[in-house]
């Protein structure tokens, strides 16, 4: 304990004399996120700096390994690093899949070699990646995917069509499952290839949501290159780096349920539409569904707080990410629903500065995607049902 | 149940509907923002129809029916999203016009040439017993002073029926829409229906009836809301089914899936419920019942909840594909959320209906 | 609509003087229910004397012929007779499964000798009914039903078992499905007979519910002789006559979520936990549950109405009970939990003259069966997916 | 997470209820009115195991622990319904004596030898922020007037502890179960705890503290009654989860239908939620941190949402068997009633929570 209390003074002095202070402020918009990336154009100096000495420290990747460019800190070391810029309200450095998701899954199945070369990149931001799941037509239904990886000695050549690819317009190398045996049943014969979206033969086109925005694109490989030495893991074995990956995927889905230093919707409901004499929210019924939600809230942020350190420390059954993934992902739906609701008619607009271009009807329509992406929310709960009840059939 | 010549009227609205107004003519008109929200040729041909006019007097050119036809023709209209000011001006303008001395706007609603503007909410807020905006007498008429958000259909509107309280407490004004001291700034919606806001200071109106008035006027809003509701209700349900029934996962039809059927099972019972709850409103509107107040609430919050709910499972059933702009479970959503909270969402609707209650 | 006015007129005078005043109370407890039956011993001179005067016209089966006994009036004069004997308060003169579920049957499939030999004591409240459709193991899966019929000529031998059998131990007769071909497949080789609980090898035994009562028995055969003569319908086609009085029985049951007459559950819960200064129901989260429950009931009050009307017209879906019959089961669940919480702790009591009993609390655990007798609110779900819903599989 | 002790402590008293006290337990409590509703061998064997004392300091003969260890005992004996009187007396009447000066009784307590019923709520309400019992001074100790209901484990109690107003506001007064002027009349309840009415009238009393101490003491008591709930709602899904895997209809286990599948499935998620607000709710006692009070509002309310969630369910899938008196389900749901209508109901613990946040 004596240790994580220097740990903490020196990251707490670390932190005031590094953090710009524009990098204190909320982040209030997409454009406000730094993706690093190739192509990436920084908003502003600060948020170059911010990126460059964080990632310098390899606080960008807190508790992975040094030698992979990583911080090395214990968990309960990147805890109090948390901590201490939730303090000062310090914005992420990097916000990246690379980060989240690949790495990750690279530090578990990948070679030495293709950790030395692509975890360091993700680190500084250099490299932004995308993930190649979904198919049209499969949705849920990974193992039946048909993109097709043809076996030409030292390469595959690629050919078919991804879908829900987020940013993939913006990324710049993905991670894929492609099928390297058309005959194998369904769920083997897969394998987790990484290439850069340059090569030739990639395209992409975005997918508008109905939030009017386009987080998400088609992706389309004509005759890609792929080099072997980029497959992750067994050849035929990607499903097994897939799941891995997914599970992280949908720990940090079901975050969204928790609501980070947010404003109690009970207050912002109050400002708007008024309090009665006693005080209360002037909207009995409202205020009842409220009162509902913050006790859900409540009870999941400490479920995340309990269960996510256990899974983190693998000592809770893997298919728990699935209780946080579904839980969390319907909550923000619910959180969603009331900010409608609290926002009055206002909430309605659609375009315009005074709502901050419909800012409200947007994030509220954006939620809808949390119990569908990172495997739906029926898929969870056959997971919970397979794997933790032990259900026959499941 | 409904008679002969009401189910006759449902058909025939339904049909029209699904034929000149598909959902896909609320996408034409939400992307093309000259339309000012509404579809004027669509609004025309329901006036042909003797849908626009379905309250209004027969001597004033109108079909002279009562709010069981006019709620049926909203529930029509609300399976395909038709982008009309129906409920603004065929249903709630009527009624406050009712009064008499209007023949002429009576006539031009009844043709669907005229769009007439709502103006209650003040604010952001639905709070009809709480208007700030105030009417003061002025040699014939009167003149307005204060602020509304939220007007329906005051984009495309000519006029607005204008919610103000004076000496005698609430009552309804006509406003021009070209009227001195009137200002207008206009709002695209998530629907693609545009709204104003207006800015009053001492516009000219004509009163058009007091307390009771404005209770009829928004207890039929209320129901015509309901009825909207239960038929988008409706048709988004019809195509969740469609998807059930055809759409493959892991090899089978997605509706195999009991999980879902019980869910889309439950769904089919509360439009059920929706649509006779909506239905008895309607009625005991009609007969000017006593306890139509309590339900008209009920009704209208009743379809607030279960249209939410049609929505939100259609979305989820379709998987992503619900989720991209280019399907149709989307705009059901969108026209869902407007519709709930037009004249007091379904928070306040049980809100007055405990009150009704007498707890 | 004439007519109808003058049926009215002279209903409402008959009733005034034929209605005794001490049956125009509330029925407090099962205690004031009429059932009728060769062993039924009348609660007070007035009890017998309604039953009597009402099955005199008929009117205990209001739309049954008049030529086996009913009141043969058509569906709006029963309609006007049930008003007018709600406005006075009137208690129903009989409770009866002959009259709700084995009438119809016997009227829609009984020989023309069945229905001179069973209706008119029916009627008349002189044979007190059971059903024997359910069996240990089975629970929902009636198809798999084992007791067996042997033939032996002119009549059968029946061995096996029932479960659920609501009344026996106080009945006369049974309606009960047998299997009279044991090679059918499941739903076929099933048939619907009718017979004398004293008959020799008839023995029942209460099965004592969690709400401390035992309105349901186990029943036993044990080479019980049944004549052929009381077949209903077709042999080996009983499935048939059970869909079809399963039916009725939803629509009953489906009834139950109609609160007749009842008073709104707000004043009591204001009686018992007060009003704050607006007159508004003390307890806001409660009375947000309870502005929840108001609006479900108005909105299926409507729908049994309506579909109601539509059923008993033969203008809708069969299927539709099943729609009444669940939301009912689970409203009337709802409604019983909202009474709990408006009793206060009161409620929680188990026995004593103050509590009557424990009367809420044992009400309350009854209701949890809506849900499960009469077809589980599951097996209702299946119908509506299959018949009315038209989903694969289903 | 849990410590290692606590997950120790845990463990060992799981171990104890399912072999001391399983349901068959309470059934025979039940049924058997001279128990007065509590098993007097149960209270003793958890005094031997510390269980009883958990909340009494060492010097008193206790264990000397925390709101944590409390609770998680608490959340074990709900597992299976053991009727013994650690909520009022282990847990309420220990917070509420630790004050000092009744080393004597602690001892007692600590031994599972004393039972101290606990009378808070009066004419069927909890609303302990508007006490009619009145408290006044006479001598060394004062008098209590007035009547209280709902005394928990009242038929078997030696002592009572009870809230009453005095000058000061809202305070904790001890009154023996023999004194002059009470009067007490038992009532069994649903779930075959014996319940007390009480009449005071002048009753001597002992003062044990005044709003800080009501405070604690009813935090500590919500907090572990939601503990109870998480572990009934563990104990009876537990129950159901087998009953899915073996019962078997229409040809196969009925846990293979995926509607029941995904029921159970969400209702695990409720049950890890429950636990984790109500381990938090108790770490922020044991903190005494400011927002605990929010929190224990939280977990009460959420713990008896998810148990009645959970014995709902149990009933409803294990069918026409669940009804029955002896099979366990209805067992857990009428604990479960009393449970949440201890110390204030889902209901009015959501309303503190609002209150609590501020809205």
């Amino acid at each position: 304990m004596i240790e994580l209390d220097a740990f903490r003074a020196e990251t707490r002095a670390w932190l005031e004399a590094n953090c710009p202070a524009s990098m204190r402020t909320p982040v209030a918009s997409e454009e406000d996120m730094c993706w690093g990336g190739r192509d990436f154009v920084f908003q502003s100096q600060d948020q170059r700096l911010w990126l460059e000495r964080m990632a310098a420290r390899g606080w960008t990747a807190p508790e992975w390994p040094a030698e992979y460019g990583g911080g090395g800190l214990s968990h309960d070391q990147a805890q109090v690093l948390r901590e201490e810029m939730a303090r000062i309200g310090a914005r992420p450095p990097l916000v990246s899949f690379g980060v989240w998701m690949l790495g990750p899954a690279l530090l578990k199945y990948g070679t030495e070699e293709q950790k030395r070369k692509f975890l360091p990149p993700i680190v500084r931001g250099e490299i932004r990646w995308c993930q190649g799941y979904s198919e049209p037509g499969a949705g849920s239904d990974l193992a039946s995917l048909q993109t097709r990886a043809e076996d030409r000695g030292d390469h595959w050549i690629v050919d078919g069509q991804k879908i829900w690819t987020s940013y993939a317009d913006q990324a710049d190398w993905i991670f894929c499952l492609v099928r390297t045996d058309p005959e194998a049943p369904k769920h083997l014969g897969i394998s987790f290839v990484l290439f850069d979206m340059k090569t030739p033969g990639v395209s992409t086109r975005p997918i508008t949501l109905i939030s009017g925005k386009s987080p998400f694109c088609e992706t389309f490989f004509d005759g890609v290159r792929v080099e072997k030495e980029n497959l992750v893991g067994e050849l035929n074995r990607g499903w097994d780096v897939a799941k891995y990956l997914l599970g992280h995927e949908r720990a940090m889905i079901g975050a969204m349920g928790q609501a980070a230093n947010a404003r109690p919707l009970g207050e912002l409901a109050a400002e708007r539409l008024g309090r009665d004499d006693a005080g209360r929210l002037d909207q009995p019924m409202l205020r009842a569904r409220l009162a509902e939600f913050d006790v859900d809230a409540f009870a999941f942020d400490a479920a995340l707080e309990e269960t996510g350190a256990a899974l983190a420390a693998g000592r809770a059954h893997p298919a728990m990410a699935s209780v946080l993934k579904y839980y969390g992902a319907e909550l923000n739906k619910r959180r969603h629903e009331l900010l409608m609701a609290a926002g009055g008619s206002d909430a309605l607009e659609w375009e315009g500065a005074r709502s901050n271009g419909g800012a409200a009807a947007r994030d509220w329509l954006r939620t809808k995607a949390n119990s569908i992406e990172g495997g739906t929310s029926e898929v969870q709960l056959n997971i919970i049902a397979k794997h933790l009840l032990r259900l026959p059939g499941a | 149940m409904l008679t002969e010549e009401q189910t006759l009227l449902l058909e025939a609205a339904g049909g029209f509907f699904a034929e000149q107004a598909p959902v896909a003519l609320r996408r034409r008109v939400r992307d093309d923002r000259k339309s000012k929200g509404v579809d004027a040729g669509l609004w025309r041909a329901m006036g042909e129809m003797g849908f626009a006019g379905v309250l209004v007097p027969e001597a004033d050119g109108g079909s002279g029916l009562g709010p069981v036809e006019a709620g049926l023709i909203a529930l029509a209209a609300g399976r395909t999203l038709a982008p009309s000011p129906f409920l603004s001006s065929g249903v709630m303008a009527a009624a406050a016009l009712a009064g008499g001395g209007e023949a002429e706007r009576l006539g031009a609603l009844a043709a669907g040439e005229a769009v007439i503007g709502l103006a209650v909410d003040e604010e952001g807020r639905h709070a009809p017993d709480r208007l700030t905006c105030q009417a003061e007498a002025s040699g014939n008429g009167c003149r307005l002073t204060g602020a509304k958000t939220f007007v329906l259909d005051g984009a495309a509107a000519d006029a607005f029926v204008v919610a103000a309280a004076d000496a005698e407490g609430a009552g309804l004004f006509l406003v021009e829409g070209g009227a001195d001291g009137l200002t207008r700034e206009t709002d695209v919606l998530l629907d693609g229906s545009q709204s104003a806001r207006l800015a009053l200071e001492g516009a000219p109106a004509q009163r058009l009836g007091g307390a009771d008035l404005v209770e009829r006027f928004l207890s039929l809003g209320r129901a015509c809301a309901a009825a909207e509701m239960t038929g988008l209700a409706e048709g988004v349900f019809a195509l969740t089914g469609e998807h059930l029934r055809t759409r493959k996962q892991f090899g089978v039809e997605i509706g195999r899936f009991q999980a879902l059927q019980h869910r889309a099972a439950h769904l089919f019972c509360e439009i059920e419920l929706a649509r006779a709850g909506t239905l008895k409103a309607l009625r005991l509107l009609e007969a000017d019942a006593a306890d139509a107040a309590f339900a008209v609430a009920a009704a209208k919050a009743k379809a607030g909840q279960v249209a939410a709910l049609a929505v939100q499972e259609a979305v989820q059933m379709h998987g992503g594909m619900g989720m991209t702009d280019e399907a149709d479970p989307g705009l059901y959503m969108k026209r869902q959320r407007l519709l709930d909270r037009l004249l007091g969402d379904a928070d306040q609707q049980r809100e007055l209906a405990a009150r009704a209650l007498g707890y």
